[in-house]
């Protein structure tokens, strides 16, 4: 596994005879406090002049115990800890924790709940991405694009605030349905919100995206062929930029995913915009498309959102969970996020274990830059996106 | 904060703005904060929406700088883990001195909701650094830090910075008297037992 | 195919290896196994053509009372299928084969299992902590975890 | 060859279409909501802080039963409550807020707002709605104790004088159950004093009875 | 041109020579703190509002007392000289880095009749002088002992120097079209409205049609070196943000890294006015002999030099920043290949006119 993935033919990888030099090789800390870490992960770098030769990633300085917490605390009281895991899209970390709940008390959820969660999943999904490019622009130098983007984020923010009270870590779904009612303008909201993301993402792609020097920085680095993907697990917009057409909410449609039809963005290995498949651009590509998806979905959600009926009234006042053990995924913003829930029958669950999709995305790290220069190391950690409240757990 | 305020909008201090030096320092202090670009966990999102054009941080004049040397505040935005402890306190150190901290968020107050059983969380921020301005929440609104950019902007604009001389000063002063006393009842114990 | 036929197919070929299954009603079922030899009825589930199990979702290590489960949830691209697969190992030798020759992705798991559980998997290329900090002592998820009072001069309890 | 000019001529021609962009926004209107200036609370449209924010707890002491379900449907444990009997001898003849006689003094009710993560799960535990959401978000501090606030309305003498109360009315209810068990006692006692003279009483009119019988 | 030494002789007649020098170079350091006030606070609101925020806005009226609070500010920050560092180097070098910046100012013509010194081979000094910036950011990234300061000083070293040819190349050819070195001559040349001016051409008539896009596309690429000679984006790779922390000047804090900042912005006004100098002529109005008295042309040098510094901070905010390896390939590949066509274009016209 380890030797095939050397000698991938490639001209941007710049293959030198290290026998002939005795260069000396520099140990370099991309330390816990870097600019561009995206958090606190430490990258222990052996660099050769410029370029890459081994990646030690140091984990753990975000390790915040969520496991022991989940076992000493209540099925009502775990929603906040799990919204603390990915914090840039809190609820769709809840979503399959919540559905995982239900399935083990065989709680039904009525049709609006299920709808209304998807459109909420994909709102903050949305946030997520305009966050994920705009860090990815940050890296590469490009400022300005952040803050066009987050103006578009605070109009997300907004919309979970009014419906949840909360900006960023939201508390709002819970094991038979949604905390809060649904406030009036919901749907008109949505609407606007819709059109300012069509209308900001078209101006990015103008300023960042096909700008030439970010293609250059961008595209042929950070090479993750398709089997390699496989073999490391990975899911979500890094698979998917491989060509691995895995989205959960078309595999395996959970909630009411079944009822929009959306397609899910993969850059094929032949049918590529720029660049090649499973570089660093078409992994952001896959982000730009998905923003497109989701607002598609959002837009059939305002049709197929039922007025009448409540969302708070499902929700069981003594919440009863038999012995038990369940896995159950969603499609996360990075990727598959799935919740192994074991239960003893107890209002506690004996073991709660989160599959988060950082943690695994991350692992591809050293094998894809070695060869890279450092600046180039800076890209293909940005389009990983990971967030460090979820690979550290 | 007097000369704060006149400062700030000379044309109806009608032209003259009186104030002692010490002030103007201050004031140059409270008004030029640049804190060093450090996050941690879900605040340092947050923290990101502040600097970003809805809650524009650069209002107040702080800039973000990657580098501790050039920084004057630090903000520990999430939940500081005992790995991560020492790490904080080594860069609280390389910021030059007039410098301050604010603790942003439940869990660098007091380690948050991982309080209880996070056995790899520190409890509170404090007991590394010392922290000028605490803002509750999980994670606070922007205004609730930009309401705290305020606050520390009041603290340092009440320093006293010559005064500080003279109650170092005195405090040696203090301290080397009741060393001399020290030292004189020791001489007598020894005389007392030749 | 539904876990059942996996278990017989299973069961053909590895027959006493292959303990029971256990169906949950409202949950996923699961197979238990023998923990001897993991790494060959693992590698016959990824490579066997009608399993083809190419993609290992999760290693988790649990604490059950008396001795230390390692639970895998392994997943197939093609046939959109999933199994659940435990092994049992006893507390005083917690040794497992590791599966990281069979999938890359069980690099960072088992690092997570040895570090939190506290489960050795033999043969893992460098089998250190992955979360807690380095030199910590003891296994925190363990039932019989006992926080400890300070590290490196700082107090941990609030 | 031709590739070099084209390659000069893209990267030049999306470097033009990139500063076309930052060019029309430099004169868009800024989006900028200038905080001290204009509160939260006030401002227009989709920026204004909804009503249902998650911002401090604050606790309506007369509507609070004492009921304690906030602090344990807390995830974090960072209310402590303490509550004392009302003592039915208390000269001050407590009422909740929508009349109905009080049970339990709130000798303390803190929150300690450095724990709190306000998810807002003791706003729905509770059952009066005693605790809610206020919209008071500016209350950061130099020291952290000042974040551990006390709702509950006494000082410490106030407890202690309450206390005090509840220990007399116990007391006496003691001394009340000793003395009633004594008069029972007592009453006891006499009680079978009189039954045994009833019954001997009895005995004799029986006697006497039967003696009649017999010489009947 | 005579009467460029009008100040120097006016003064010398009351204070003798030496006194009259150190009066005249006190003017230009005036100049350029002012301007680096200026820049910085335009910096800040330039990309504030490019951004749609406010920038800052408390201090003073509009945020207009926001530099001068920060260099209050930095005059009181403890300067930490790092133990590993050699001391001299490390304390030498931001002075000289400003020295680069500084002396470069001694030979741009303000005005007709007034030039700092009127060297009569002001841009053979110009050439010279910057690559003294190179020296000052080597010793500050060697001498502060810290890996992400060394990697942005070798960066730095193999980015300015490599980009000096081709900036060298579009002043020679300006030089051989205007037949002098002397700044002052070539802008007094190219008096007589902008159509005159050697970016359309020169002063030569309307035979010179066939010059103009040579001397655009020259005046594209002097543009794009000018940017790689200040490290500004996309050329800033040695202070990468988001990759070296902070480059050469990560160690550096108070008013040393004051000198780092003012030099940065110093550098700016520098290169803009050599452009304004060699291409859109110097001191002389666009309006042909409307509004070209001297105090007028002040104005003039000062607003053609603003607006191209106005320029590089726009595109600060609008482009990523490219890779080392692409840095060197766009100077050596497109740059040198381009100014050397463009060099012989205005070489040959320099020959006719």
């Amino acid at each position: 596994m380890e030797n095939n993935l050397e000698n991938t033919t490639n001209n941007n990888k710049i293959n030198i005879e290290y026998s002939q030099f005795d260069s000396e090789r520099m140990r370099l800390n991309a330390g816990p406090q870097h600019p561009s870490t995206h958090g606190v992960l430490r990258l222990e770098v052996e660099l050769d002049g410029e370029i890459v030769t081994d990646i030690i990633p140091h984990l753990g300085y975000l390790h915040r115990c969520f496991e022991k917490h989940c076992e000493n605390s209540n099925y009502n009281q775990i929603v906040p800890f799990v919204d603390r895991l990915d914090y840039v899209s809190a609820i769709n970390n809840e979503f399959p924790y919540v559905m995982a709940v239900e399935k083990l008390a065989g709680i039904e959820v009525s049709e609006k709940v299920q709808i209304l969660r998807a459109m909420c999943a994909e709102i903050n999904r949305i946030a997520n991405h305009l966050l994920a490019i705009s860090a990815f622009g940050l890296d590469s130098g490009a400022f300005t694009p952040l803050l066009f983007l987050f103006r578009e984020r605070e109009f997300a923010l907004g919309i979970l605030e009014k419906l949840s009270g909360a900006r960023l870590l939201y508390n709002y779904f819970c094991p038979g349905g949604v905390r809060y009612e649904i406030y009036s303008d919901f749907k008109k909201d949505v609407k606007v919100f819709i059109d300012s993301v069509r209308l900001a993402m078209k101006e990015m792609e103008d300023l960042l995206i096909f700008n030439d020097i970010f293609i250059k920085r961008t595209e042929k680095i950070g090479l993750l062929p398709k089997e390699v993907a496989i073999n490391f697990a990975c899911s979500g917009p890094v698979a998917r930029g491989s060509g691995i057409n895995f989205d959960i909410r078309k595999s395996a449609p959970y909630s009411s995913y079944d009822k929009f039809d959306f397609d899910i963005p993969v850059v094929e290995p032949g049918k590529e915009v720029v660049g090649v498949s499973g570089d660093c651009w078409s992994r952001n590509w896959v982000r730009v498309k998905e923003i497109e998806e989701s607002c598609k979905i959002l837009e059939q959600g305002i049709t197929l959102l039922p007025d009448e009926g409540s969302v708070t009234d499902g929700i069981p006042k003594k919440l009863k969970v038999p012995a038990g053990e369940v896995y159950c995924k969603a499609e996360n913003t990075k990727g598959e996020l799935g919740f192994y829930l074991v239960s003893n029958g107890s209002d506690k669950p004996e073991r709660v274990r989160a599959r988060a999709t950082s943690f695994v995305n991350l692992a591809i790290l050293p094998s894809i830059s070695k060869g890279y220069m450092f600046a180039d190391l800076i890209m293909i950690l940005g389009s990983i996106d990971i967030v460090l409240g979820e690979v550290d757990r | 904060m007097g000369l704060l305020n006149a400062l700030d909008n000379p044309i109806n201090a009608d032209g003259i703005i009186l104030g002692k030096v010490e002030d103007l320092f201050n004031w140059g202090r409270a008004k030029s904060n640049w804190f060093l670009q450090f996050g941690l966990a879900c605040c340092a999102i947050e923290f990101m929406a502040v600097n970003a054009s809805h809650f524009d941080l650069m209002r107040f004049g702080n800039i973000p700088r990657s580098s501790p040397r050039q920084a004057d505040y630090i903000v520990i935005s999430g939940t500081v883990t005992l790995k991560m402890a020492e790490r904080i306190k080594i860069l609280f150190e390389q910021i030059p001195e007039p410098r301050y901290a604010i603790s942003m968020g439940s869990c660098a107050n007091s380690g948050g909701p991982y309080w209880q059983h996070g056995y790899n969380v520190l409890k509170g921020i404090d007991r590394v650094i010392p922290i000028d301005v605490y803002i509750p929440g999980c994670p606070p609104r922007p205004e609730a830090f930009e309401q705290a950019v305020l606050k520390l902007q009041e603290k340092i604009s009440m320093e006293e910075i010559f005064k500080k001389r003279e109650r170092v000063a005195q405090e040696d002063k203090m301290l080397e008297s009741m060393l001399k006393a020290e030292e004189n009842n020791f001489i007598e114990n020894v005389n007392k037992h030749i | 195919m539904t876990i059942q036929e996996i278990y017989d197919l299973l069961k053909i070929h590895f027959n006493d290896d292959i303990k029971e299954i256990t169906d949950i009603s409202n949950g996923d079922s699961f197979i238990t196994v023998n923990p001897a030899n993991i790494f060959d009825i693992l590698q016959f589930c990824r490579d066997y053509e009608t399993l083809d199990f190419d993609y290992l979702t999760l290693i988790s290590g649990m604490d059950s009372g008396e001795n230390l489960g390692v639970v895998y949830h392994l997943y197939s691209m093609k046939f959109k299928h999933s199994i659940v697969i435990k092994a049992f190992v006893p507390k005083e030798s917690p040794n497992i084969q590791s599966v990281v020759y069979l999938w890359r992705a069980a690099d960072w798991h088992e690092r997570e299992a040895f570090d939190l559980i506290g489960v050795v998997f033999d043969g893992h290329p460098n089998l250190i902590r992955i979360l807690c900090p380095y030199d910590w002592e003891g296994h925190p998820l363990r039932k019989d975890y006992v926080t400890p009072q300070e590290y490196h001069g700082m107090k941990v309890p609030y | 060859m031709i590739n070099y000019l084209k390659n000069i001529i893209k990267g030049f021609s999306t470097i033009l279409v990139g500063m076309k962009v930052t060019f029309i926004n430099l004169f868009r209107p800024n989006v900028t909501v200038q905080y001290p200036n204009v509160h939260p609370l006030v401002r227009a449209g989709s920026d204004k802080m909804p009503d249902n924010a998650r911002n401090k707890l604050n606790v309506i002491i007369p509507k609070c039963t004492g009921c304690k379900s906030c602090e344990k449907a807390c995830p974090v444990n960072c209310i402590t409550i303490e509550t004392t009997k009302v003592a039915s001898i208390d000269t001050e003849k407590p009422l909740m807020e929508d009349g109905k006689k009080r049970v339990f003094w709130l000798s303390q009710f803190d929150i300690d707002f450095a724990k709190c993560c306000f998810c807002g799960l003791c706003t729905i535990a509770c059952p009066t709605s005693a605790i809610v959401h206020s919209t008071d978000f500016e209350y950061s501090c130099y020291d952290r104790n000042e974040l551990l606030v006390h709702f509950s309305p006494f000082n410490k003498e106030q407890v202690a004088e309450k206390k005090r109360i509840l220990a007399e009315e116990v007391k006496q209810k003691a001394e009340k159950a000793l003395a009633d068990k004594q008069a029972a006692e007592k009453a006891a006692q006499e009680q079978n004093i009189t039954d045994s003279k009833i019954k001997s009483s009895d005995d004799q009119t029986s006697a006497n009875q039967n003696i009649q019988n017999n010489s009947n | 041109m005579e009467n460029h030494q009008f100040l120097f002789n006016f003064i010398s007649e009351y204070t003798g020579d030496i006194l009259a020098g150190v009066l005249i170079a006190i003017i230009p350091l005036a100049l350029l703190l002012v301007y680096a006030l200026v820049a910085i606070y335009g910096e800040l609101k330039i990309a504030s509002f490019i951004q749609l925020k406010l920038g800052p806005m408390r201090t003073g009226k509009w945020g207009l007392l926001q530099p001068v609070a920060e260099v209050f500010k930095l005059l009181q920050k403890e300067d930490i000289t790092p133990d590993g560092a050699d001391k001299p180097l490390f304390n030498l070098a931001p002075f000289i880095i400003f020295l680069g910046c500084y002396a470069a100012l001694s030979v741009l013509p303000l005005s007709s009749h007034f030039a700092p010194s009127g060297l009569n081979i002001g841009l053979f000094f110009i050439i010279a002088i910057s690559s003294l910036a190179v020296l000052g950011i080597v010793m500050g990234g060697w001498a502060s002992n810290n890996k992400y300061s060394l990697i942005g000083a070798m960066r730095s070293v193999s980015q300015i120097i490599s980009y000096e040819i081709p900036a060298a190349m579009c002043i020679l050819g300006v030089a051989s079209m205007a037949h002098s070195l002397d700044m002052n001559v070539i802008s007094a040349q190219q008096q007589g409205g902008f159509w005159n001016w050697y970016v359309l051409g020169g002063p030569a008539g309307i035979s010179k049609i066939w010059l103009i896009p040579f001397t655009v596309v020259m005046f594209i690429v002097y543009f794009v070196t000018s940017l790689a000679e200040t490290n500004r984006t996309p050329f800033d790779v040695p202070e990468g943000e988001s990759e070296l922390v902070a480059g050469y000047h990560t160690e550096y804090s108070g008013m040393k890294f004051a000198f780092f900042y003012l030099a940065e912005y110093g550098n700016m006004f520098v290169v803009s006015a050599i452009m304004t100098v060699i291409f859109f002529g110097g001191w002389s109005s666009p309006f042909g002999d409307f509004l070209n008295s001297p105090i007028w042309q002040i104005f003039w040098f000062i607003a053609k030099s603003m607006f191209f510094v106005g320029l590089q901070i726009w595109l600060r905010w609008t482009l990523p920043r490219t890779r080392v390896d692409q840095l060197m390939y766009l100077c050596w590949k497109i740059l040198l290949p381009l100014s050397m066509v463009c060099f012989l274009a205005m070489a040959l016209g320099g020959m006719l006119y």
